[in-house]
């Protein structure tokens, strides 16, 4: 099989594993909302009603019903912000990536006890949509592997901005994990890192891994963008 | 007593007209003009003159992000309080940036939108008492 | 080029077109979500700040209120259902492929005012949970396509079980078009029926259009399914 013929296989599974990977993301959430957010309301209908009824014999409970109902409507809005907040954080497109990179690494650092530090060289700016995206789902992976693999106890999140180019680097002092080839062989179960090389490769970027048994790991992308005159 | 003159500015229609209501109940309150955009807010401000804004951010056309800079640019002495879902510092850091006097999340208790805007129109500034920013 | 290289180049687009169409309904969904349920339940708070004020001076006022904050919260859940459902019907998994169409065809006739037929040849039964998937979303977006672009009035959604086959038709008596090679060259910027073609090789399966100005439309899909014995 020529070398051409086996990247097409790869890149027809490389398809196959996005699209799985979609539905297991539109499955995922459909059930979350499922158990969260509509089954909390579905339990607020029934205190309205209790409310109701008490409201013309006992004010004093009714009164206590309906503070009730508001707790568990300001809890149930909680949730939801939360569901919005993971499928795509809306300050991505309202403020851009860097305010967004330094609450995910915030609030990283707080939900899992591992220190991340955020370090940003350069004028911050907002770029075109996709990369600013991109760079986001990037390193959300990252942090998501070094929350669930590498047992750290520190990480570094950097973003270099120079020339026409932005250089993102993910680092953690973990237990790195022995670099095979078959990361990028698509028959390879897991999609995280292959998705990150995937990504950064349609926006024309570079992408390094450097990782070993004991050494922690370093995720390094550049991705190149068109300076705007007077931005 | 002078009133005080505000403009509500939100695109979610049954929210803002609650929102109303609840400013209705104060009897030093005058709800002047009601948006459903930024666009409709600058508007607004530049018609009525009021005292205070009450500024969502996520809305069509122009979003509240850019009418509070119009605004502040334009009618410095406007008091901007944002009004919004979004419970993250790095949009109370922007607002505060480019000058707004208030934030508040939309899940506040009546009492404190109240007192929040009174606050802000003695010249105190006012952020939601659950959300701490992280400097 | 070699036609291979060529359709590398193509299958490099397809997984690109994919992530895209990924981010697109990341994003449509997030503020779906905000824009509805999030601002419905910051209204309703409200709603329950009025009664509490009501209740110690007009009871009766409460009540009405009580019973307005009661209906919308009703709406609000029938909108989270409406996003659950969807991203993904849980009728799907729980209840398999032939309910979930059959309700889904009756709530687009519903919705849309444009009437679809739902015929079922051969046995109902179960599948592979991907081709079940699979199937929904080429009907959920061959649908879309009706209503978006057919002007037509009557629709037609066939699925006929055989010899381990599922054959899928999906015709309307609309406008049409004009087929173009350019329909599944990546460059288009349409995902539907390139995501349809895509999805359908997945599986090894078949893929055909019929249309023309003036003829309506048809699409045919064959998905090759493995029997299981005492199924
Ligand atoms: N920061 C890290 N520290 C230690 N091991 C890592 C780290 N990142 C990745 N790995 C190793 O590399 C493997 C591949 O990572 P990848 O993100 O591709 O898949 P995954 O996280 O296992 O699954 P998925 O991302 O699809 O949910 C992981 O299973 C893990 O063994
Ligand atoms: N049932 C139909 N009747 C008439 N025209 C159709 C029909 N289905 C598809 N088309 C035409 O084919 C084009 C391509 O359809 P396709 O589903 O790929 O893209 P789209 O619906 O325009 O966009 P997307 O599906 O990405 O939201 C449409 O833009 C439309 O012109
Ligand atoms: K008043
Ligand atoms: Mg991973
Ligand atoms: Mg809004
Ligand atoms: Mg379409």
């Amino acid at each position: 099989m020529s070398q051409q013929a086996a990247e097409y296989k790869q890149q027809k599974n490389i398809g196959y594993k996005i699209i799985q990977a979609q539905e297991t993301e539109r499955k995922r959430l459909a059930r979350e909302i499922h158990d969260g957010p509509a089954q909390s309301l579905a339990d607020i209908i029934l205190n309205t009603e209790i409310a109701e009824k008490m409201l013309s014999f006992d004010p004093q409970k009714a009164k206590e019903e309906i503070l009730q109902i508001k707790g568990k409507i300001k809890d149930t809005l909680g949730e939801i912000r939360r569901i919005i907040h993971q499928l795509r954080p809306m300050v991505l497109d309202d403020l851009g990536l860097i305010p967004t990179l330094k609450r995910y690494c915030e609030d990283f650092s707080e939900k899992n006890n591992i220190r991340v530090e955020f370090i940003l060289l350069g004028k911050e700016q907002r770029f075109d949509g996709e990369i600013e995206v991109t760079i986001f789902r990037i390193v959300q992976e990252a942090l998501q592997n070094i929350f669930k693999h590498s047992k750290a106890s520190l990480a570094m999140v950097k973003v270099e901005i120079k020339h026409g180019n932005i250089k993102i680097i993910i680092k953690d002092n973990g237990v790195g994990f022995e670099l095979r080839e078959d990361l990028t062989d698509p028959s390879f179960e897991c999609y995280g890192i292959i998705g990150i090389k995937e990504r950064v490769s349609l926006l024309n970027g570079k992408f390094d891994i450097k990782t070993g048994l004991g050494q922690g790991t370093m995720i390094i992308v550049e991705i190149p963008y068109i300076k705007e005159e007077g931005k | 007593m002078e009133k005080i003159k505000i403009v509500v500015v939100e695109d979610h229609k049954l929210l803002r007209q609650g929102i109303i209501k609840i400013l209705d109940f104060e009897r030093d309150f005058e709800v002047v003009g009601q948006g459903e955009n930024g666009e409709e807010g600058c508007r607004l401000v530049e018609r009525y003159r009021p005292h205070i804004v009450l500024m969502d951010i996520n809305m069509p056309k122009m979003n509240g992000i850019e009418a509070t800079k119009w605004i502040k640019t334009h009618y410095p002495a406007t008091k901007v309080i944002m009004l919004t879902i979004h419970d993250g510092d790095e949009y109370i850091l922007e607002a505060i940036k480019f000058g707004a006097e208030g934030y508040m999340l939309k899940d506040l208790e009546g009492e404190k939108i109240i007192e929040g805007i009174r606050n802000v129109y003695t010249g105190d500034a006012f952020i939601h008492p659950t959300l701490t920013i992280k400097l």
